[in-house]
């Protein structure tokens, strides 16, 4: 008996005469080889009691520098942004911490509604018109968007913008390896993606076509630009179509009339949305991205959630749970899990998608938070933003040694490049108590990356703490370019 | 008490979103004053790249998203308040030391791209959950990135195919049997392989002969869940294993039934290649209304060398690293090292418990799953609901309603719905496919006797109830904040957003 | 739905308690093992000084606790699921933000003996406090040590006596309106001195002739709440003060209500002598189910010497201490410092609100409770419940129900029991004693217009229904999860604890 | 409008025309007269968003330095005890955590049931069969009891043991000299109360005596000798207790025939309850004490609770809430608050207390944290302690220059003297992380307390800890001898 277990000694007699067997040990005798059973205890140390465990994990924890215990200016796909109280008040709340997917929505009716108002807003906030109830996070979810785009038009190719963060396209190509689609990668000029080579590189066996808004390189792309380039280089070719998806060997899902253009798939950061222009205006289809700035701590990487929200067309071939509104047999508005023929459980080999469980807490999260920033407050979080990061671009660039990456507009993270090494730059600087930002190179493996640094803005980042940096980051970079002169 | 209202104050209540609450103006969230020189917003960001409109967010006060929220939670079943025997999802208690844990700021504030030698702490952790889970599972090489059991799957899938590939080698049926969970099917596809099912034999297992006639060579792997979805350990294991590998394959182990087996029985040691654990079932990971989860995959050797990156290693020196190389390696399947939240939680959980206490936590699993059974036979509940296979079972048991249905017109759903008016959650339903009207219980261990007790009295009171009056239960659930939902009508004419 | 159960599954279930749940051996608590060399334990305690047998407590795991508590829990209203207008009160929303920053172990950790020099975050916090609530109290010496708020009545009454013993005298009598909180007279007693009652004038305030009457040289002191709690300020507080002062007495001001003025009009700049803050009920301190609360004192000039010890000083560089010095100090009213985790709440609140915001909320109290107060009027409620006394009212208002009793024949407590089908707190009832059927309104400045609606159009409903059919609301509730209770028979034969 | 209100500016405008006036200035203008009106702003920092203040502080926080970030023996009245997570949790959950006293029973269940198990569990630990619902703390709980001795017989005079915590006897002195009792002190032989004088000091004008168990000094005292003693010593005396009440002015509550003896009261630490005697078995009439202990923080200093437990003739004196079963009109079990006509709400002056918000949510901690703890873990945590305790003891007298300070048992705390300037080695331990215990002359301002150091052991101080504070404290000693030998 540990302490969460209950059976007494006099409670297993008890039930040991009902089952009719003499020993717990009876039970797995009676069903298991004994050739298959462990005859030793597990190697593992002995149980602890919860002080002891608290003891341990806080040790842990004290040999983690996070960004309590440094002035960080990493991003990069995840932010130090502040987390309202009221959030974890609710997500530590039995009633939506312990439950599981609301398979009976009478009394589930909390979840639910959640989910519905999480589509809600997802939906206004990419204005696309149908959003899910959850991916797992940010760029397996854009690989789920390539698998939509696989069912929809069966077209053998993808084509990815460099501007995407390394870890999505490695995701895509993971999956694609999977599902049979081969990936075309898009290179970048000041920054953006290289318009004319986007144009090329796209035809009518795209299947679709990615890019990241802002992009890794904290690039503001125009998304209008790239979409219809897409849409427009990408037309026809239904029978190479229905060829590509035959020759890919995909199962099931009926693939409607292998439209006539790629789909525009667009990974979007949450935050700058109050003052971006949306993906639904953009000419996107499908816009996905990684919620973590939505009310979800950086927890080394996750959990946190996905989000993904497409054109009506869509709807059908959408992955993981969607919530839809109801009336109960006495009248009443009520919410369900629904269009469930599209998921694993009903469909099985032919299922849009394998999710099943997925980041409900975490979207919970995400739409708390952007009920609490508010119509107004996500506007002015996005000018903020773009004004501190503004400061802290100009303000870093003008350090001897130090030039931005590219000059396109930024709103919350922007490239620099330093004439020293990255890697020593920032060891100096943590010296100093501040993580400046991330290496670039050491992130994408792009030798074009050498020298780069990513600087990630919150609004936990003042004034006076970009000002350190640049006292910190202009003193690393001066004492690493002295010593490559003297030439140690 | 005659005109006396019979709603209560919940039920009286029209469901109403964030969004139809509020007014224009209101605010919550409290923006921080501009600090920094104030420029041209043109200049910083030019209007065609602006959006034009806000968003059409809530616009509500603290106190409106508080109030919302909590009142909205109550319209919510949760384990922490009541039975929750939902089969194959493992509803074992959630300690709170583990949110405690996992909101130390050193593991909840940490960045995923913190240098490693400033990230020791969360590296040694995963490290030894990875230790311990493929000391669990008896395959030691441990990836902890999938982000669920599903995910695993695909990882595995994966890896089986590039270990083929690697062997120049294009295999493309996975073998499944009939009892397998959709996320196997399913990921089978989306892993661009095919599913070829295999038949259940009359004991609940795989059946040999059909196993024996579909595995050739272009069999790439066999997936299974043993205990299976039955709650039933396939005896024949060490044959089945012998077979696929016989002919090439590999045997991949769906570990969402871990919950029997731990310190019983390890997957490895059956034979497995490749295992996926679920960490919200096993290992405790609170569910969250249906996420977060995690799903770390142990293999053996020579599946190894395939493993997504990064991996974390340890060095020479003690010290812990990300090992981002590997030629061979699937790659990655998301983001970053995975939901380090629920390591940190599962990790906590088995420092508590110890090699002891997870066997014990597997005894206790299993002896409640079959004295659960045993009460509802002594209660007559056999008649109406048979044990689907065999006699006894390991942590689960599936019953079938086939009786109940014909005897007193009462369907699965039926007494899923009546038990909500006696505060359970219903059991898992119509899963296993192959089982008539099929009710999957999981008791998990960390149930009392009493609540079993009154479980097994609660089915056997609606049974009775039934024999009387079978549309009573035929119109539940009553007490619950809505009732019965026309899903129907839902998928008919889908609205999943509100309409502004 | 015939034969179906009305009763929700919490109405169906009979209270047990925690004593009634578990089984001999249970547990939750697992000790860590004796890491120290194992000693006879007669020569560590003598048998005779040990205790026999074990208390009997409860033998439960951890689940069963974590769901006994949890469940219980949802047989409470909260103010976080709904309106609380309890009159007296301050239901004001509680910021989580305040039990974030109040568990950060360098303030939940600390121990109350740390040296100062290692707790200085604590004492700035702590000194800033008394700065701002000396402020908003127009009384700069503040002593944060009282409980709550009748603590700080004791407090002051206790300074007031020394205050007059430093003088030579011993003054015995002290004056309190006949609105006064219970707390008062109370104190007045555990004081050692003796409650002389005022009357109150037509207007809602202190009859001045009474006053005048009954003002001598035998006053120690006058306690009045102001607004007082008819929600109504006494707009002859100046004079009162000089009446007061003229006799030597001290003015104390109660400042359950000061929700009312914050920024608007200080006790200090009215004349008075002494105040006690309610943290809990002005400053957000969440109310616990009855508490903590904390109860600081702001005092003049004056009394200051006399101030409880230690007081937390600023010295000369700007460090903070604990002064434990004061030769005519009344002493210590309870161990340490006082309930430093609440200063930690009601701090983070100012730093929140500042200036403007605690001004705003004052207005803003002020305007909910008139807004309320014209909306039962629009409805008509007047006639069953008119405004006791004036037209408009500040934080809070008084109806009477008499004429609701007499032509409806519906006492307040049945509208009060009415509202909770309606799934609201009731306001406060039979409160202040010379109202008839009091019902003591104070909606706070967190609550929406919408949230006022909805509650004025409860009371419309439920008037309405009793002119129709008074014995519904005379039944009510009828949804909760116990109905009415047999108070009479608890305090006859009282059963205060689980028989064992 | 904050972030904590919801009147927009059309709001308002609705509402001050529902109620007739202008503007919200208008309201006050017609209610307070201008004379008290404060005409300026409050001279205060302007306000903060949430995470400003977060930060805010959270820097406080990190100016101080807590249990977590040393090693500390410190006590004395407030422990360093482990408090179990789901403590937290339910605290936390606004049904515990947002309510107020229980008035409405019907929608109170939880809390006044609650209640109802807290006195039970205090009862059951004190041996004791009435318990009210809560004090504000343990000092004032036991000045409580002396307002109940002081109503019960009138007598004149308090005695209280100089092994009262330094605290409780301040508080006791505060409040008797308002209700007009003396207090008279007896002092300590050897660490414990000394018998003679005790029994010497207490006589028929005698009203309560008060003794602490353990004492102040950690020492076990005899609590069934001094409690026999005290009620031998002050028996009879009717008369006097009669006109000692008329003398005193006590208001209200009938004194039922000046009761034939003093009151007898202890104060005890409920942690140690498990194996040591309870009062109850003791001869004791009434015991209080601080519950910080039991699943309650340090929280430097408050808020944490008291609890107040007496032989049944004391119930309809007791003070503050208590909770009492009942049924409702359906027959259903239920709970209320009983006995109001003790309470300041109902009987007004002639209560027999004033408190009226007291410690609910931390009681609600505190009997959460015994049913964790259990009839068995109350036990082994109290031999665990004894045992510790003992080893540190031991341990520590056995280094040079320190010495026990008595010889009494002892069981979760022990004094010590060194023959060193104690503030000095504190401050040495200090610097290497180690808090080696109270300044027992700095608490109690006794002379003959010179050189005593209280050192309190919990579950979270292991034998590796009280290893390291020997070797810490062992040192710090010998240097301070050393510069006292060398006379700097
Ligand atoms: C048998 C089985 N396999 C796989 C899964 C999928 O796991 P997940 O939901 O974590 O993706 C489940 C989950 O319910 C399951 O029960
Ligand atoms: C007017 C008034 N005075 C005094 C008090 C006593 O305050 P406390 O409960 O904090 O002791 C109250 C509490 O309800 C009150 O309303």
């Amino acid at each position: 008996m540990s302490r969460y277990t209950a059976t007494t000694d006099a409670d297993r007699a008890a039930m040991l005469a009902a089952i009719g067997v003499d020993s717990v040990a009876e039970i797995f005798d009676r069903q298991i080889p004994a050739a298959v059973r462990l005859d030793r205890a597990l190697e593992l140390p002995a149980g602890l009691s919860e002080h002891e465990v608290f003891e341990h994990l806080r040790d842990l924890a004290a040999r983690n520098v996070s960004a309590e215990d440094e002035l960080s200016f990493l991003g990069a796909g995840m932010y130090d942004h502040y987390v309202p109280a009221l959030i974890d008040m609710l997500t530590e709340r039995s009633e939506f911490l312990t439950p599981y997917t609301p398979y009976q929505p009478e009394i589930s009716q909390g979840g639910l509604q959640v989910m519905f108002e999480y589509q809600t807003a997802i939906s206004e906030l990419t204005a696309l018109p149908v959003s899910n109830a959850s991916m797992y996070e940010g760029p397996s979810a854009l690989a789920s968007a390539g698998y939509l785009a696989k069912l929809h038009n069966g077209r053998p190719r993808f084509v990815a913008s460099a501007g995407l963060h390394p870890h999505t396209l490695h995701t895509l190509r993971t999956y694609a390896h999977g599902f049979g689609v081969e990936v075309v990668e898009v290179g970048l000029r000041d920054g953006v993606t290289d318009a004319d080579a986007w144009a090329a590189a796209i035809d009518e066996n795209t299947s679709a076509a990615f890019f990241a808004q802002p992009n890794f390189y904290g690039a503001v792309e125009d998304a209008t630009a790239l979409s219809a380039a897409a849409k427009e280089a990408g037309a026809g070719g239904a029978m190479a179509g229905r060829a590509a998806e035959k020759e890919a060997g995909a199962g099931g899902a009926t693939t409607r009339g292998a439209a006539g253009a790629p789909v525009v798939v667009a990974q979007v950061d949450p935050v700058t949305l109050g003052i971006l222009a949306p993906p639904g205006e953009c000419g996107v289809d499908v816009a996905v991205g990684e919620g973590q700035s939505l009310g979800n701590r950086l927890d080394f990487g996750g959990p946190s959630f996905g989000f993904f929200a497409a054109r009506e067309e869509y709807l059908r071939r959408m992955p993981g749970r969607i919530a839809g509104e109801t009336r109960d047999v006495d009248g009443r508005r009520g919410f369900v899990l629904t269009l469930q023929t599209r998921e694993q459980h009903i469909r099985r080999e032919k299922a849009t998608s394998n999710i099943c469980t997925a980041q409900a807490l975490n979207a919970l999260a995400g739409v708390v938070h952007l009920a609490w920033l508010g119509r107004r407050g996500i506007v002015e979080l996005g000018e903020l933003l773009l004004a501190r990061t503004h400061y802290a671009r100009e303000t870093l660039a003008a350090l001897d040694g130090i030039e931005k990456l590219h000059s396109q507009p930024v709103v919350r993270e922007f490239a620099l490049r330093l004439d020293a090494d990255v890697a020593a730059v920032r060891r100096r600087c943590a010296e100093h108590g501040v993580n400046a930002g991330a290496d670039l190179r050491a992130l994408s493996g792009r030798e074009s990356d050498r020298g780069g640094l990513l600087v990630a803005i919150t609004e936990r980042r003042t004034r006076a703490d970009i000002d350190r940096l640049a006292t910190v980051l202009g003193a690393a970079v001066a004492a690493e370019r002295e010593k490559q002169a003297v030439g140690v | 008490m005659s005109g006396a209202p019979a709603q209560t104050p919940q039920q009286r209540e029209q469901a109403r979103t964030i969004f139809e609450r509020g007014a224009p103006g209101r605010r919550a969230f409290q923006c921080p004053p501009l600090d920094v020189p104030e420029v041209d917003g043109e200049r910083l960001l030019p209007a065609r790249l602006r959006r034009a409109q806000p968003p059409r967010l809530p616009e509500v006060s603290e106190p409106e998203i508080v109030r919302h929220y909590v009142r909205l939670s109550k319209r919510n079943f949760d384990l922490d308040s009541g039975f929750y025997p939902l089969g194959s999802c493992t509803m074992k208690h959630n300690p709170r030391l583990h949110e405690r844990v996992a909101a130390l700021p050193g593991h909840a504030r940490l960045h995923p791209l913190q240098d490693p030698e400033r990230a020791q702490g969360a590296l040694e952790l995963m490290w030894n959950l990875q230790r311990a889970l493929g000391e669990i599972a008896g395959l030691e090489h441990v990836s902890l990135q999938p982000s669920a059991g599903s995910h695993g799957e695909l990882a595995g899938l994966l890896l089986t195919r590039a270990y083929h590939e690697d062997r120049g080698e294009r295999r493309r049926k996975v073998l499944t049997p009939d009892t397998a969970h959709g996320t196997n099917p399913a990921t089978v596809t989306m892993a661009g392989l095919e599913v070829v099912k295999l038949a259940t034999n009359p004991d609940g297992g795989i059946d040999l002969d059909d196993l024996r006639a579909k595995a050739d060579g272009e069999v790439a792997c066999l997936m299974l869940t043993n205990p299976n979805t039955l709650g039933l350990f396939d005896r024949n294991i060490q044959e089945i294993a012998r077979t696929v590998h016989d002919v090439g394959a590999t045997l991949y182990y769906d570990g969402a039934n871990l919950n029997a087996v731990m310190g019983i029985s390890r997957p490895g040691d059956m034979g497995f290649d490749i295992v996926h654990f679920n960490l919200h079932k096993s290992f405790t990971q609170p569910h969250g209304g249906g996420g977060p989860g995690s799903g770390p995959i142990a293999v053996s050797q020579r599946i190894a060398p395939f493993l997504p990156r990064p991996l974390v290693v340890r060095d020479g020196d003690g010290g812990f690293r990300l090992e981002h190389d590997g030629d061979r390696s699937i790659g990655r399947l998301r983001g970053f090292q995975g939901n380090y939240g629920c390591f940190v939680r599962s990790y906590a959980y088995i420092c508590s418990l110890g090699a002891e206490g997870l066997t014990d936590a597997s005894q206790t699993a299993v002896l409640n799953a079959n004295y659960l059974l045993a009460r509802l036979r002594e209660h007559g509940v056999a008649q109406y609901l048979p044990l689907a296979y065999g006699q006894l079972c390991l942590h689960e048991f599936v019953l079938s309603g086939g009786p109940m249905k014909r005897e007193l017109g009462l369907k699965t759903l039926d007494l899923a719905k009546r038990l909500l008016d006696h505060g359970f959650h219903p059991p898992t339903v119509y899963f296993p496919l192959l089982v008539e009207e099929a009710l999957m219980v999981e008791p998990t261990e960390t149930e009392t006797r009493e609540t079993l007790d009154a479980f097994a009295e609660a089915i056997a009171e609606i049974l009775r109830e039934a024999a009387g009056d079978p549309e009573i239960a035929r119109g539940a659930p009553y007490t619950t904040p809505v009732r019965r939902l026309d899903e129907v009508a839902a998928a008919k004419h889908p609205v999943i957003r509100q309409p502004l």
